[in-house]
This record gives C-alpha cells, structure tokens and sequence, in this order.
C-alpha cells in the first residue's frame, strides 16, 4: 500500500511508541522512542539524561583524591576499572612508580569485576530474552565475586578501593583463598551457563543474524569492548596499551567476525574465560611490597594534558584530564564505552522487530549511568 | 533432510536445557541462595572492613581521639562532615587549644568513599559494621559523632 | 442435555422431588457451576502457588513462605488483596470493552473445564462432541485478550493482543489436528468414549510412534496457546512490558492471571483425557476404587503442568516471526503427515493394545 | 620506556605528513621552511632567535601531552578532517574521544584520533572565539559517533555544529537555559560550589 505523508516525521502506517524510561529492557532510565510499523522497527531515537549527575562538572570542583570515588556511581558493574582508570591518569601525571603488589592486586580486583559485569549481564541478557532463570545463577556467581570485594574493599559495588599513589589498604588475608574458591567454582558454572542458554536453539535462533554491526561501522561508530570486537575489531586496550599488571600476562583477545548478537553474546563468555586465565597467572605470585606510594595530601598535576585508556567492563574508557597546575582539573571528560555503544542501537535495529531490538540492546550491555554520568 | 536434522538438534538442546534446570530444582533443597534477610540478623556478620556508617570510638573514660584537626572534613567529597570546634584554655598549660564541641556527620550525604578515614592522622573515626541505615526522619541521618561530654584522650595529639 | 453426575444423585433426586422439572434441572445446573467456580478459582489460585514454588526451586531460591505453612495462603492473601485494591483503569479506554474482557477471558477457561471427566461419571457436561467442544471454546478466550488490548487505548497492549490473535489462530491448528490424529483411534469425540478405549492401554500406547509425536506438538501448541513462556508473546514483559493487560489492575488483572493458569490446567487435563486414559490408574491397579480415578487424574495432569512450568523456567522466548515459522512450517506439515501415518496405523490395526 | 619512543618517532613523521597539506601562503620557497622547521627543533624556546614562521597552517605541539597534539583554525579544520580520515598514510579511522572545552575567552573541542591499522595517536583542537554563537563544523559524515559526541558539546557548551543531521540537546531538556559545562556558567540552586 502506498504510505501517504501525514506530517514530516510519521507515515501513515507507522506509529511512535515511548520505550522507557521505565521499561524492563531498557534496565534503568534509557528512554527509546520507536517508530514502528506494526513489529518492524523504523528509527530508534535514544532520549537520554534521565540519570545526568554532571560529574564532569563535579570533577572541576573536586580534588583529584575526591575524584575517584565519583567515577564508581559512572558504569557501577566495573567501578574498580573505572578508579582504577583516574588513578593511573594522576599516576602517569606526577610519574610516581608505583609498586609491583598494586598493580597485580589492581589487575586482579579488575578482571574480577569484569567477570562480575559479565555475570549480571548473562542473567540479564537471558532475562531480555525471556530466560528467566539466567537472572539467579549469574547472580549466585557474582555473589561470590562481591563477597570477595566486601572483604577486602568494604563495600560490594561502589568500592572506591583505589586512590592516586596505590590502594587504600591492603587485600585482606583470605583473598587469595577466596579468589582461588571462585576461580574453580565459576570454571564449573561458564559450561553450565553454555548448556542451558548457549546451545538452545531457540536462543541461537533469537541471537543468530540480528543486530549485525560490520567492522568498518564499529570503527566509525567507536564501538568498543566486546561490541567492537565482535565485529572483528581489534580494540582490547589491555593488548595494545597495556597498563598495570596487563603487560606481564598472556590472554588471547577474544575475537569474533560476525558482528551479530550471537557474536557479541559469544564474545563476552569468552573473555570470561580470558579473565580465569588472568587471575589465574597472578593469583599465586601477588609479589610483596607497599601497598601505596605516599603522595601530597593535596595533589597538583602539573600543567598539561593527560589521557588514559583503560578496558572497562563494557569497552574503552578513557580519562581526559586538563590540568592548569592547580589541585583541581581546569576540564575532565570522561570517553564512557556505554555512550558511544548506544550510538549504535539505530543503525543495527533497524529493520528487525521489537524482539530484535531488545535482544540487541542486551547484547550491548547498556549501563545508563556510564551513558549519562 | 536437514529439516529433520534441525528439528533432532533443536529437541536435543531444549533438553540440554531443561537437564541443567531439572538438576537444580532436584537439589533445591540444599542449592537455595536466599538469605532469610530480616530472620537471619542474629547470625548475619558483616566483614570487618565493611563500610556500614562512621563512628567515633570512645573508650570506658569517655574520651575519644579527635583533635579537631578538620582533616576529615576537608577530605570528605561531598560535605558530609560538618566540625564545630573551639579553642580553650587548657587549665595546666596555661595554652589555647583546639578542642571539637560537635563532629556532625550527615550519613545521608555520604557516600561512603571512606577518604576521611584515610585522611584521619589519630584514627579518630573508624567504620561501624552497622548496615541498617534507613530512618523514618531525614534528621535522624544527622549524627554527632562524639558523645555528650566526652574529651580528648590524652597523649593523642603528641 | 446430558447431565450425569452420580456422585450427587442424592441431590438430583431430592431436587426432582421438591420442584417441577425445568426449575430443579436449571437448580441443578445453577448449583453444580457455583460449585465448579469455587473448586476451580481456589485450584487456579494453588496452580499460581505451584508455579510460583517451582520456578524458585529452578531458580534457587525458596519461594513464597511467609503466609502459612510454607507460604501455602501466599496466594490466597494475593488474591484478597487484590479484590480489595482500587480499579484504575485509563480515561481514554473503551469502557464498555474494557470491563467486558476479563469476564470472556475467565469464562471461556471455566466453561471449558465442564467437560473434563476427572473420573467415572464425575463428569459436569458428557456431550457427544466433547473435544470439539473444548476446542470451540477455548478459543474463545483470545478474544478477551484482543478486546482488552484494543480497549485498553495504550500501544503496548495493542501490540500484545494482535500478537496474541496471530498466536491463537496458528496454534490451534496444531492443537485441533493432534488431537483429531488421537480421535482416529478413538472414533468418538466423546470424552467418556475416549477414557473407556483406553481401558486397553492408554492412547500413547496404542498410538505408539505417532500417538508421542501427536503428544509433542499438541505440548508446545498447548503451552503456546496458553500464551506462556517461551510463547509468551502477549506478555513478553521485557518487550511490552505487561502486553494486553498492562492497563489492568485490581480483580480485573486477577481475572486474566487465573485464566491463565486454569487454561493451563486445562491443556494439562485435555493431554491427560486423550493420551494417558484420564481417570484410569496404570496397568488398572485402582480398578476397584473409582473414587481415586480423582487423584490419577489430578497426578498425571500435575505431571504435565510441571512439564510446562519446566518449559517456562528454562526457554528463552520466540521471536514472533519466528513462533509462526515454527508453526506453519515444523508443526503443520508434521502433523497432517503423521494424520496419515495413524490412519495407517488404524487400518491396518497396527495399534498397541493389552 | 621503549614504546614511549617508537611513538615519538611517528610522530615527528605525522607532524611533517599532515603539516604539508596546509602549507602557509605566507611561506613560499621550501628550503627555508625546512630551515626554520630544523631552527625550530633546535633552539626551542631560544627568546634571540626572531619568531619561526611556521610552515604550515597547522600548528604542532607536544607539549604537556603524550600525544601529538594538531591545532587548527576553524576554516581548515573539516578539512583537515576529512584528509586525516581519508589518506591511507594517516588513515585515523576512530574518534575515541570528542571533548568540548571551555578555554576562557575561547570555546573549542578537541578531537582524539586513533589509526586501527597504524596504531598512532593524534590530537586535533579546534577553537572558536565566539561565545555567544560557536560554530565548527561536525564531522558526523566522517565519524559516525561524532553525532552523540556532538550532541553532548552542544548540550553542554553551545558549539552548534554546521551540517549535523539531528542538533538537539542530548541530556538536558529543550528548555534548559545556559550551557552547564561552561565555565561561566552559574546556578545557585543545582550547583555546590565548596
């Protein structure tokens, strides 16, 4: 049938559906607006700002010891990385040596919180699809990985565990016991997750085909993390910019060329056993040492400009850091995987159905925190 | 022919599937994850670094460490500490002395970045393992930290 | 009319003596259907309690048990809090259309369960047509569904019930024709019929090859058109949110919920009627005691409810295009051959009988 | 550190590669502008030596940052852009970063650019001293996640972008007044200011 131009925007057989912010797929504040015809996705305009906190404009303001506890509350499933990210910015900055034991604790607590993120996210992404119980043993799992966290940072998700110059305090005796418990625990559980959700058709079918982002637009859209690398983009920071303890172990970057949801899906469990192997190679020789180095009580980076890229949960995070020589940064921006991932959700939903959409929204893994910060 | 073989496979995984959730829900009976949250107080410990609320600890002379430095509410982010202090005579020295009336700690603001700790030269402050913070008042979050007569234990500021 | 229910003969005899004919007849009826409302709006709210219990046991969790003896009334008090909740319904709504929905919705589900024959003579309604009539009838439901969706003036709930409409119409092909394939053994549509040719072995049995696959698609078209998971495109809470009955609240949603599980007791009974003999005990070891054909019956349609809540807990949901090629390109060719293979079967009486 | 140095080098390559796309009109004979490129490297900050014409319109700085660092005016800078993408020297295919600034009297955004296949960094501001109307040009069709980027610096700083297919506010709502993220910027309510 012919579609006759009823204003500017809609044809006649299409409509508008408000998606958000209070949508269970949209997992948080993200606010879609749809233009559908019938199941068939047209456009999908993301309406964002519903949890905008400034922190940008915060950063200005506040010391760069304060600094770091802000960026726990950016993408909070991989809030270690995240401080971890500043403190190597305001490390780099005043050329402190910082010792060996922090930057393989620091190397471990990160890939810890990246299989945590990974975890929530396989429950979620199951639930997106339908598979409720995903949501519980992803959950057990990550349990079990903040557990760990509370014992040695004190707090499960916002942990705020480093400061520039080191850690706040020592891991605590059982870490290591710990870690290792998780570490054999979760090699059991990463088949079982593949046995209940991976093979079944019915997911591979869901997954197969849908959302597919080629090389050549992840590069130009900035996808990053898993979402780019599962376009065949090599885009792992801890391989082509390695930073604490990165450089001293061997992971293979996980890597896929088909682009679709299965591929990103793929990917993310994959790095999950790329992480086992990292704490497993640093787990037992965590070397002895300080825990920090001291630095002022008030911190002035000298006059210049700073950038680190570090590999967050969801992709490349960077910090980009003006100083003018005083204890406050002149501008900090923050380059958040999440913001340039949701640029994406347009390009590769379109034309699927509603379905698709919310399948390949998981796929991204959208924190909106990291989206808006 | 493989239609038929799609359909064998597509079967094969579903039960696949269905084994994994069929072991669990045989061994629900030891396997479940609940925490029993409001029942389960008496034997629910926190770890010992956990950060629940700052206190000031004062010992059986009610005296506490605090010198009134205000290093803490420097360090705090978001203006959670608030220190009312004032200088007095210290009646053997003859000397003026910082000493705190109040050390105000607003735990609605806080975040829980632990910074203040860190900063505290006489570990005056610590973290309480209390995690049930929820009031029905806004104004209970605001805390004096340091108890009604209490004085600065001495030797701490040498 | 045929009404045979000798467990109450006492009252149908006591209720002929005192009135005239048509008045103790319409009596009657009036009485056996408040006692069906009751035993089965008790039954759809201990149906949402199992569920609920399974799906935690799945899930590692322990389910409802605060509210009785390990949460046993968890669902009783859910269901009187809603009855005492405020209806809130959306100003822009059909109204008339609205409020009518539910009650298609839930009486289709009850006037279904007349027929079930949950043992021998305890039956509410034995007519001739019996499977036809469970067929005609729960279809009816869809259109409550569709009503709500479209009164209820809201996007989501439009998608949900067209979704729901495109889902029912495809899914009861399946159902209809896996159970004519049964009918060819039985030869009757009678349900009493039905039950007594499985006194020489359950339908499954004697069907053998094409009897289990006849089982297979009528499971997933029954699960499906019972709009749940992994068909649970209506709702599908992560798409739509609550699809069709996103505007509902209060007793007018509990309507929809209960439909829902009685429909599934409903699939879980029809299975149970036409492939494992119904009220019959296996190998006849209860023969002498018809009273317990109750708990025969009950056990294997539980059985089978549990085989759906297992679906529900594990799969991941269909695409809805996908939901239609399953359908009209697995579930329909499928079937309409293996109609031919047991009409094979039945002529050249390859069944499997004691 | 030994990869700090590889760096380097690439990047004196770059500074020379990209600065001979735009030669300053101003200098005409060759020779003398390598002359005063060598001057240049060898009497850095030398007060006596009279001012070095730079050679190109672009100017080069590594100072204070570890990348390279390309500063251009706002008439060469899509441009610029567009060769940075385009030649297969170059070929700086990933806009990781977009930042708005605000300089003070100036307002500009910087770009950092990443080659996939080459692997060097490189720096691109742009300013505009208009305050009150900022305008640069985007470079959506060059990077697709510029249009986020974008959206987010005009949001925050008022730099309207010409040829941006969507210019709306991202995070704010259509009827916020002010740019938050200007330095000028005051709200007594929403902000604390310690």
């Amino acid at each position: 049938m012919e579609t006759t131009t009823v204003n500017s925007n809609f044809k006649s057989e299409e409509y508008f559906i408000n998606m958000g912010p209070q949508h269970p797929a949209t997992h948080g504040v993200l606010r879609l607006l749809l233009t559908i015809d019938g199941e068939i996705i047209k456009k999908v305009q993301p309406d964002l700002g519903y949890i905008h906190r400034s922190i940008e404009k915060m950063c200005e303001r506040d010391s760069y010891q304060q600094i770091v506890h802000l960026t726990d509350r950016m993408d909070y499933l991989s809030s270690h990385i995240n401080n971890e990210a500043v403190c190597l910015t305001v490390e780099n900055a005043l050329e402190l040596d910082i010792p060996e034991r922090v930057k393989v604790i620091r190397t471990i607590i990160g890939e810890l919180t990246r299989i945590a993120s990974h975890c929530l996210w396989w429950g979620v992404m199951g639930m997106d699809v339908g598979a409720l119980t995903t949501y519980f043993y992803g959950f057990r799992d990550r349990e079990m990985i903040n557990d760990i966290f509370e014992e040695t940072c004190g707090a499960r998700l916002t942990m705020n565990y480093n400061i520039p110059g080191g850690l706040m305090f020592d891991i605590h005796p059982n870490f290591v016991k710990r870690t290792k418990e998780f570490v054999a625990h979760f090699k059991t559980k990463i088949p079982e997750y593949d046995r209940l959700l991976t093979g079944n058709v019915i997911f591979q079918k869901r997954m197969k085909g849908v959302g597919i982002l080629t090389k050549e637009d992840a590069i130009s859209f900035g996808a990053s993390g898993p979402v780019g690398r599962a376009s065949g983009y090599s885009c792992d920071v801890r391989k082509h910019h390695p930073y604490s303890a990165l450089d001293k172990v061997t992971f293979n970057e996980a890597l896929k060329t088909e682009g679709d949801s299965l591929a990103r899906y793929e990917v993310r469990i994959m790095e999950m056993w790329e992480s086992l192997s990292i704490i497993e190679q640093l787990i037992d020789n965590i070397p002895e040492g300080d825990y920090k180095v001291a630095t002022n009580a008030v911190i002035k980076l000298p006059k210049g400009e700073y950038y680190q890229k570090v590999e967050a949960a969801r992709g490349e995070l960077g910090v980009y850091v003006i100083s003018t020589g005083t204890k406050n940064p002149y501008r900090l921006k923050f380059r958040s995987p999440g913001f340039s991932n949701l640029s994406l959700l347009n390009h590769i939903s379109v034309g699927g159905k509603i379905g698709d959409l919310v399948a390949t929204m998981a796929t991204l893994d959208l924190v909106i925190p990291d989206i808006d910060r | 022919m493989s239609y038929f073989s799609n359909i064998y496979n597509g079967i094969k995984t579903l039960l696949t599937g269905m084994s994994v959730t069929g072991k669990y829900f045989l061994n629900s009976r030891k396997g479940a994850i609940t925490q029993e949250y409001p029942d389960n107080r008496d034997t629910l410990k926190m770890f010992e670094r956990f950060r629940g609320e700052v206190v000031m600890p004062h010992d059986e002379n009610n005296e506490h460490r605090c010198t009134g430095c205000q290093k803490c509410e420097i360090a705090c982010p978001n203006g959670s500490i608030e220190i009312i202090w004032d200088r007095k005579v210290n009646p053997e020295t003859g000397k003026k002395k910082k000493e705190i009336d109040q050390h105000i700690y607003h735990l609605g603001m806080c975040t829980m970045c632990s910074l203040c700790i860190e900063a505290c030269p006489t570990d005056a402050i610590v973290w309480a393992q209390n995690y049930e913070n929820s009031v029905y008042d806004r104004s209970y979050l605001t805390r004096v930290l340091n108890q009604p007569e209490s004085t600065l234990k001495a030797g701490v500021e040498d | 009319m045929n009404i045979s229910l000798s467990i109450t003969k006492t009252i149908h005899d006591w209720l002929y003596s005192i009135m005239p004919e048509t008045a103790a007849s319409i009596t009657e009826m009036v009485l056996i259907a408040l006692v069906y409302l009751g035993i089965f709006a008790v039954a759809g709210l201990f149906l949402v309690l199992l569920e609920r219990k399974v799906a935690a046991w799945f899930q590692l969790r322990l389910g409802p048990n605060r509210v009785g003896f390990h949460g046993l009334l968890q669902t009783m008090a859910d269901a009187l809090k809603l009855l005492s909740k405020e209806l809130t319904g959306t100003v822009k709504a059909d109204m008339f259309l609205y409020n009518l929905a539910p009650y298609f919705v839930i009486i289709s589900a009850l006037m279904a369960l007349a027929v079930i024959p949950f043992t021998q003579d305890f039956q509410a309604f034995d007519i001739n047509i019996g499977i036809f009539f469970l067929i005609a009838v729960s279809s009816i439901g869809v259109i409550g569904i569709l009503l709500g969706g479209w009164a209820s003036n809201n996007k989501f709930a439009l998608i949900g019930a067209m979704r729901s409409g495109v889902q029912t119409i495809s899914y009861e092909l399946s159902i209809g024709l896996s159970l004519l394939t049964m009918i060819l053994i039985t030869g009757s549509l009678q349900l009493s019929e039905i039950v007594e040719v499985q006194k020489d072995g359950w339908l499954i049995v004697q069907g053998h090859i094409p009897a289990i696959i006849a089982f297979m698609i009528y499971m997933i078209a029954g699960t499906a058109e019972t709009n749940r998971a992994p068909f649970d495109m209506v709702e599908a809470e992560s798409e739509l949110g609550a699809g069709f009955h996103t505007e509902y609240s209060g007793m007018k949603f509990a309507y929809f919920f209960l439909a829902e599980f009685i429909n599934m007791f409903l699939i879980a009974a029809i299975a149970t009627t036409v492939f494992f003999g119904a009220w019959l005990s296996p190998f006849g070891i209860t023969e002498s005691i018809p009273l317990l054909g109750v708990f025969w019956f009950l056990a294997k349609t539980l059985i089978l409810v549990f085989l759906m809540m297992w679906f529900r807990w594990t799969f991941p949901r269909l695409r809805i295009d996908q939901l239609l090629t399953l359908e009209w390109k697995y579930l329909l060719p499928i079937n309409l051959v293996n109609i031919v293979i047991m009409a094979f079967i039945v002529w050249q009486n390859l069944t499997i009988q004691f | 550190m030994k990869g700090y140095k590889i760096e380097c080098m690439i990047n004196q390559a770059l500074q020379d590669l990209i600065g001979n796309w735009f030669p300053n009109p101003e200098v005409k004979n060759i020779s003398e502008v390598v002359a005063v490129s060598e001057t240049e490297d060898a009497t850095e900050e030398n007060v006596e030596n009279p001012e070095p014409v730079n050679p190109s319109l672009l100017e080069f700085t590594e100072e204070g940052s570890q990348f390279l660092n390309i500063t251009v005016q706002p008439e060469q800078f899509y441009a610029l852009m567009t060769q940075l993408k385009n030649n297969t020297e170059t070929h700086f295919d990933y806009l990781f970063c977009l930042s708005g600034i605000d300089w003070g009297e100036a307002l500009g955004v910087v770009y950092h650019l990443e080659s996939t296949t080459h692997r060097h960094i490189v720096v691109v501001k742009v300013k505009t001293e208009d305050r009150e109307n900022p305008t640069l040009d985007s470079v959506c069709d060059i990077w697709k996640t510029a249009e986020f980027h974008e959206r987010e610096v005009y949001d925050f700083f008022g730099i309207k972008f010409n040829n941006h297919p969507d210019l709306r506010r991202l995070f704010l709502t259509d009827e916020w007044e002010g740019f938050p993220l200007r330095k000028d910027y005051v709200d007594d309510i929403n902000m604390v200011i310690k």
